[in-house]
């Protein structure tokens, strides 16, 4: 059934949350841009997939937006300078991961001059009818987005070329924009949208070119009215330009507000009711699902010619004396934009990244923001909960209720617990999204989000060391064939030598036996014995004799004999 | 038809084999470790079951009481079982050689189980008739195998329960085994009110 | 009496026909049970369970001669998934030398290395490279940490360390804090470094 | 080493304690009408059952080497203890209480680990225990329901004195005071034919309005603590809903057509401990199954089990029966109602 021009109703999907969304903190306001940092460090791998290599030495001196690391393999994407100035380092630092482990990164010094490295944007801005965009290839926009190392702002951090690239070669006919941001706290689209929509809808219109969908749905939650309303009016400012390139319009549908609703798989339910495959892709329903912030860096990249340098960042939490937003460099430290944004240190309580449901907690705020960073959430005392400990599972069955892919987290809980690997696959724990949903509702605190994921990388080490064993295994196998092989060739070998033996010394005895015949046929062993020596001492006499051919030497060789002899000696 | 059908319901229900009667013991706690060896072994019980029941009643009918030699009974009818036994063993390590792998040290004992011979005892004793005494052996080994899958999947849940150390493993199984008799307590006197 | 006895003999006679059909019947080959524990093993090799690898250790496995817990390099996972195979107790692991928590990979220090091919000989999976007199180096993706290597060699020049974990192979702890054991100190995410830093700037 | 929590960092204020709280909270009007009708020997029970119970749970706890105070203050022991005194028989000894609060806290819920580990009901295994082991005490010691007038309703002093010294005033003899359970009487009669329903009706000692005498009150303040737990949340609909509507299929079926044998549906519901049974009993979350199919199932089996056991069984009131056989089947159910995860077999209902 594909989707009229208009939406004719809305789908819901199960369980899910009803949460205080607290966005009024930070989403007034323009979008304050922060100061250009004394110091950069712009990690090499901030995607999914390989990390970037980097391209630049210590000692370069780079201007902003010039590239210092470029993909590598299929899934990857580039890395580029946020601004001018000098690297100084290639090396591990801390980076904003829950592990607290380094990683590689690009170290650069500023020299404040923020000067743009060369940017060549595929259309010249100053195009009212936007007539030239016909001129443009799919092929085209898709190599700048992959040039300009754009990947998914929601938080999948997928490469955006290589998605683009696959829905393009699959008939996808729907291309869903998500503005649903239903993480409490982050104000970041929002935003976006209320202060930049042209960039929003142009970028839109480049996504939908490359993928070639019919239908396009910008799905938003009903609590962004003032977002909405700019929304809309840029899609009127641009009417012309989009009936121009599409036959249907852009569509923006408010969707409930009820977490997790901007997930991608709930998103998706909400507005067609369709469900993507397990372990499968919207793509194998013909959606195609792309964050509003990626839709505005593609953009950049195509008008401005700008690669994905800076993000806008939510800075927000009770601890936050003027909680906005801001448009940071990747790579700026994040105590620099704390303290720009000025924070009472007396009232920490926690620094989070991310939302209150899904984010993690930093191991420390001298740490850089990379392209993933959509909030900074820095808690007061008794804002955000810390749960007393755990007590056991009562089944009461209430995470079941709230969880919006209808698994059953008390019985993937009880077989996490007991290590039950197989089990808990019968429970398709691969399903699970992590929102946080049945963490939130348990009665008893069990951390039951952090149990999933432990079980979900325990099932990968497993596989990952199956593969080893049985890797291991054919080895073992090829190396016993082939010392089997070895010891056979040399059996072989001993055998042919001893036949060889045999059938010399058979013809040499038959030839003495010719020569004089009365000599006893069997020549006793201790005969043979007695000959080989003698033969050998023979042999060796000889060679001792003309081991030095020293006859007739000139003068000057025989001194040098001399000369020699007395240093062998001397040794 | 209904007496039959009476028979069934005392059989499986009111007089369970093992949670009643105590019969058959050591299978049911021996190989309820899990649910999937559980299932294989009550399907085997069951097989061995029916077949010795209806075997034993032929051996008794026709050679025992004709040659009137009943005190032999005993011997004989572990000497149907034992074959029944080896017939099921071969046919178990024919079909699935990981059940039987599994199962390996239980199938002989099914020789000795109290319930297999139970169930050819109180056939005679009873006095069923051929019929009866296939329905009687069939009843049992369904009650026998209901109640051993029940206990095992109970058990593989204790498996990674927070059991004091003492009690792990055999001791909470009896105590689970002991308070399951009890539940089956309440279908005392179904049979006489369902007359 | 006699004919008690003369009618169990016919019968056991009887029976023993039908069972010698029956087994043909129901002829058995080989049993795959010891490929199935030899998929379980880890592969490495290593002979730490006196046996000479991990296909001989299955096959006594299988044949009821050795216990399930012979194999430190795969420690409680194996033990247990043997357990569910066979359907026997779970036996705890003997633990004689100190257990290296996370795997190990065998490195050969270049400096010390004499090329003397001892190590190649002895490596169970030939996971070492190098020829007579030239340098050797260990293929860090294919060694499989069973230590067969260090022995051999005359000049000491080969390590067991571990492997160093990165931001990919890192994984979440499984959660510890409940009512029953809860760890020492907080457990939750004040950042110590930024308040111990704000508290007394 | 920094160690982290994971995500997410919102809780609403919920604790396991508070949720029981509720609960004993909806079984606050039973209790009273139970009082009202049945005399002070309920509430000694209640009272005897607390002490005991808690006591227990402390003892195995400590020597289980647990947090005493952390799991004491869950009122799980609490609540079970009010449930197994509900079902007891208003002139218990105390010595009654005391092995049934030692079952069902020490055998039926601390050997398995304690909350949320014990597969089988602890008050219902206990007061099968105690129906299995004492049956004269259990059967013979239920109090007439003071709306019946003719019999003496003792008073506290007096019921203590009986409950913990096994001394009645002397003008009273026990079968003054004590008083066959409408359920009891019916199945008595029934089953050996003695008398038929409307027989029993005319003695006027046996039916009241819609259920057994003074039980339908009881019954009713039941349901209407029901009702508030559901609209609280804090129990879901599946369980009471199919067990009600079981019990009442068959007791509807078997007595149309055998009117005179056959209480009516309204009898079997408000006579016992149904209600009790359906509300606080069988939707204890830590013993009954957690899928909304499975507890479907589990509510209809205990409603068929109860019928059958009260109509043909031997034991009057079949709750703790049912309960328990059910309580077996759990694991299983668990396990074979799982409902469709999203995303999977997809086809056919895709809009």
């Amino acid at each position: 059934m594909s989707i009229s021009t208009h939406i004719q109703r809305l789908w819901s999907f199960p369980g899910g949350l009803k949460l205080d969304g607290r966005k009024q903190l930070s989403n007034e306001g323009p979008i304050e841009s922060a100061e250009i940092p004394h110091l950069l460090e712009i990690p090499l791998s901030q995607h999914i997939g390989h990390p970037a290599e980097a391209v630049v030495k210590v000692g370069d001196t780079i201007k902003k937006g010039q590239l210092i690391g470029h993909a590598q393999g299929a899934v990857s994407a580039p890395v580029h300078a946020s601004s001018s100035g000098t690297v100084t380092a290639i090396e591990e630092r801390l980076v904003p991961h829950p592990s607290g482990l380094p990683a590689l990164c690009v170290i650069i010094e500023t020299d404040g001059y923020d000067r743009w490295d060369s940017c060549t944007p595929l259309i010249s801005m100053d195009d009212p009818q936007h007539k030239n965009l016909h001129a443009l290839s799919a092929e085209q926009i898709t190599d700048k987005v992959a040039e300009a190392g754009i990947v998914g702002l929601g938080g999948a951090l997928y490469p955006s070329a290589a998605k683009l690239e696959t829905a393009r070669k699959k008939a996808t006919d729907t291309l869903i924009i998500n503005a649903a941001e239903c993480e409490p706290y982050i104000t970041c689209d929002d935003a976006l949208m209320r202060n930049r929509p042209e960039e929003i809808i142009l970028g839109i219109l480049l996504i939908k070119k490359i993928v070639g969908a019919r239908y396009c749905l910008i799905g938003i939650e009903d609590n962004k009215p003032e977002a909405f309303k700019a929304l809309s009016d840029a899609i009127t400012g641009y009417e012309r330009a989009i009936h121009e390139h599409c036959e249907q319009t852009i569509e923006i549908i408010q969707v409930p507000t009820r977490y997790p609703a901007g997930g991608e798989k709930q998103l998706i339910q909400v507005l067609t009711g369709k469900e993507v495959p397990t372990q499968g892709l919207p793509m194998d329903i013909g959606i195609i699902c792309h964050n509003i912030t990626t839709a505005a860096t593609v953009y950049q990249a195509v008008y401005r010619g700008e690669p994905l340098v800076s993000r806008i960042v939510t800075i927000t939490g009770g601890a936050i004396k003027k909680p906005q937003n801001m448009e940071v460099a990747i790579g700026t430290s994040i105590r620099e934009i704390l303290d720009q944004a000025g924070w009472d240190k007396s009232r920490v309580d926690k620094i989070i990244m991310g939302g209150p449901m899904m984010g993690f907690a930093l191991p420390s705020i001298d740490v850089p923001v990379t392209k993933a960073t959509n909030c900074i959430l820095v808690s007061e005392p008794g804002e955000l909960a810390t749960p007393p400990p755990a007590m056991p599972c009562i089944r009461c069955s209430r995470c079941a209720d709230s969880c919006p892919m209808s698994l059953l987290p008390q019985q993937m809980y009880w077989y996490a617990k007991a290590r039950d690997l197989e089990k808990i696959q019968d429970y398709n724990i691969f399903d699970c999204i992590e929102c946080g949903c049945c963490s939130y509702v348990c009665p008893s605190n069990i951390p039951l989000v952090q149990y999933f994921r432990y079980a979900k990388n325990e099932i990968w080490d497993d596989e990952r060391e199956r593969n080893k064993a049985n890797l291991a295994r054919e080895r073992h196998e090829f190396r016993q064939e082939r010392l089997e092989k070895m010891k056979k060739a040399r059996e072989e070998a001993a055998r042919l030598r001893k036949e060889k033996l045999a059938k010399k010394k058979a013809e040499e005895k038959q030839k003495a036996a010719g020569g004089d015949g009365e000599k006893l046929p069997a020549s006793s062993h201790a005969d043979l014995i007695q000959e080989a020596i003698a033969r050998s001492k023979a042999k060796k006499a000889q060679q001792q004799a003309q081991k030095r051919n020293t006859e007739n030497l000139t003068e000057a060789q025989q001194k040098q004999v001399d000369e020699a002899e007395r240093r062998r000696k001397k040794r | 038809m209904s007496e039959y059908f009476l028979l069934l319901i005392s059989t499986i229900f009111v007089n369970n084999f093992v949670l009643v009667k105590f019969l058959g013991l050591c299978p049911f706690m021996g190989s309820s470790r899990k649910l999937e060896v559980a299932a294989g072994m009550a399907l085997a019980t069951t097989f061995v079951l029916t077949l010795s029941s209806a075997s034993s009643y032929l051996v008794n009918q026709y050679i025992l009481i004709p040659l009137d030699i009943e005190y032999l009974r005993t011997i004989t009818f572990i000497l149907v079982i034992a074959a029944v036994v080896n017939f099921t063993e071969m046919v178990v390590h024919k079909t699935s050689p990981m059940l039987y792998q599994v199962l390996g040290m239980f199938l002989p004992l099914i020789t000795t189980n109290c319930a297999v011979l139970g169930v050819a005892l109180l056939n005679v004793q009873t006095g069923y008739n051929f019929f009866e005494s296939i329905i009687f052996g069939f009843g049992a080994a369904v009650g026998f195998s209901m109640v051993m899958v029940l206990f095992a999947s109970i058990r593989e849940r204790l498996a990674s329960a927070d059991v004091p150390e003492i009690f792990q493993g055999a001791p909470i199984g009896l105590i689970t085994a002991g308070l399951m008799s009890i539940a089956f307590l309440g279908f005392t006197g179904l049979d006489k009110g369902l007359h | 009496m006699l004919w008690g006895i003369l009618a169990i003999i016919a019968l056991a006679a009887l029976f023993g026909l039908l069972l010698g059909l029956a087994s043909v019947v129901f002829k058995v080959e080989s049993s795959p049970v010891v490929d199935q524990i030899d998929a379980l093993l880890p592969q490495t090799q290593c002979g730490q369970c006196s046996y000479a690898g991990c296909r001989p250790y299955a096959e006594a496995i299988a044949a009821g001669e050795a216990p399930i817990n012979l194999c430190p390099p795969g420690g409680e996972n194996t033990v247990q998934a043997l357990a569910d195979l066979l359907d026997v107790e779970v036996l705890p692991l003997e633990e004689e030398e100190e257990a290296h928590e996370g795997p190990i990979v065998a490195v050969i220090i270049e400096e010390l290395c004499i090329g003397c091919t001892l190590c190649i000989q002895a490596c169970p999976v030939d996971a070492i490279i190098g020829a007579a007199k030239q340098m050797h180096t260990v293929i860090e993706s294919e060694c499989t940490g069973c230590e067969l290597c260090v022995p051999p060699c005359p000049v000491d020049c080969i390590e067991m360390v571990p492997v160093k974990q990165t931001i990919t192979t890192w994984h979440w702890p499984e959660p510890q804090y409940d009512v029953n054991h809860t760890p020492a100190g907080n457990i939750f995410t004040t950042i110590d470094q930024v308040l111990a830093e704000n508290a007394h700037p | 080493m920094f160690v982290a929590q994971s995500s997410p960092f919102l809780k609403p204020e919920l604790s396991v304690s508070k949720m029981m709280l509720v609960v004993l909270l909806a079984l606050i009007p039973g209790i009273i009408t139970s009082v009202w009708v049945f005399g002070f020997g309920v509430l000694v029970n209640i009272v005897l059952a607390i002490t005991f119970s808690l006591l227990f749970e402390a003892v195995m706890l400590y020597l289980r080497k647990r947090p005493v105070k952390v799991y004491l203050r869950d009122n799980s022991a609490f609540l079970t203890a009010v449930l197994l005194a509900l079902a007891l028989p208003p002139l218990a000894p105390w010595w009654l209480t005391l092995v049934g609060s030692f079952f069902a806290i020490v055998i039926a819920k601390q050997l398995y680990g304690g909350l949320g580990y014990n597969p089988f009901n602890p008050a219902m295994a206990a007061y099968a225990i105690l129906l299995v082991s004492f049956p004269a005490e259990m059967t013979t010691l239920w109090t007439a329901p003071v709306m019946l007038g003719g019999h003496e309703s003792l008073s506290l002093l007096q019921t203590l004195n009986y409950q913990l010294f096994n001394q009645l005033p002397e003008a009273l003899t026990l079968d003054a005071v004590s008083y066959a359970t409408p359920l009891d009487v019916v199945r008595t009669s029934v089953i050996n034919g003695l008398a038929s329903i409307s027989e029993i009706r005319s003695t006027g000692h046996t039916f009241g309005m819609f259920g057994g005498i003074g039980t339908e009150w009881v019954n009713l303040a039941f349901l209407a603590g029901g009702l508030f737990l559901l609209k609280k949340g804090i129990i879901q609909w599946y369980i009471p809903v199919s067990m009600l509507a079981t019990l009442g299929f068959f007791s509807l079926l078997f007595g149309s057509f055998e009117l005179d044998s056959n209480p009516s549906p309204l009898f079997h519901l408000f006579s016992g401990a149904t209600m009790l049974g359906a509300f606080f009993i069988a939707t204890d979350p830590v013993t009954a199954a957690t899928t909304p199919k499975g507890r479907i199932i589990y509510g209809a089996g205990i409603g068929l089990l109860i019928y059958i056991i009260r109509t043909w069984g031997g034991y009057p009131d079949a709750i703790a029966f049912s309960v328990l056989i059910m309580n077996m089947c759990v694991p299983l159910l668990d396990y074979y109602t799982r409902p469709r995860v999203y995303g999977h077999n997809v086809d056919e209902e895709q809009p």
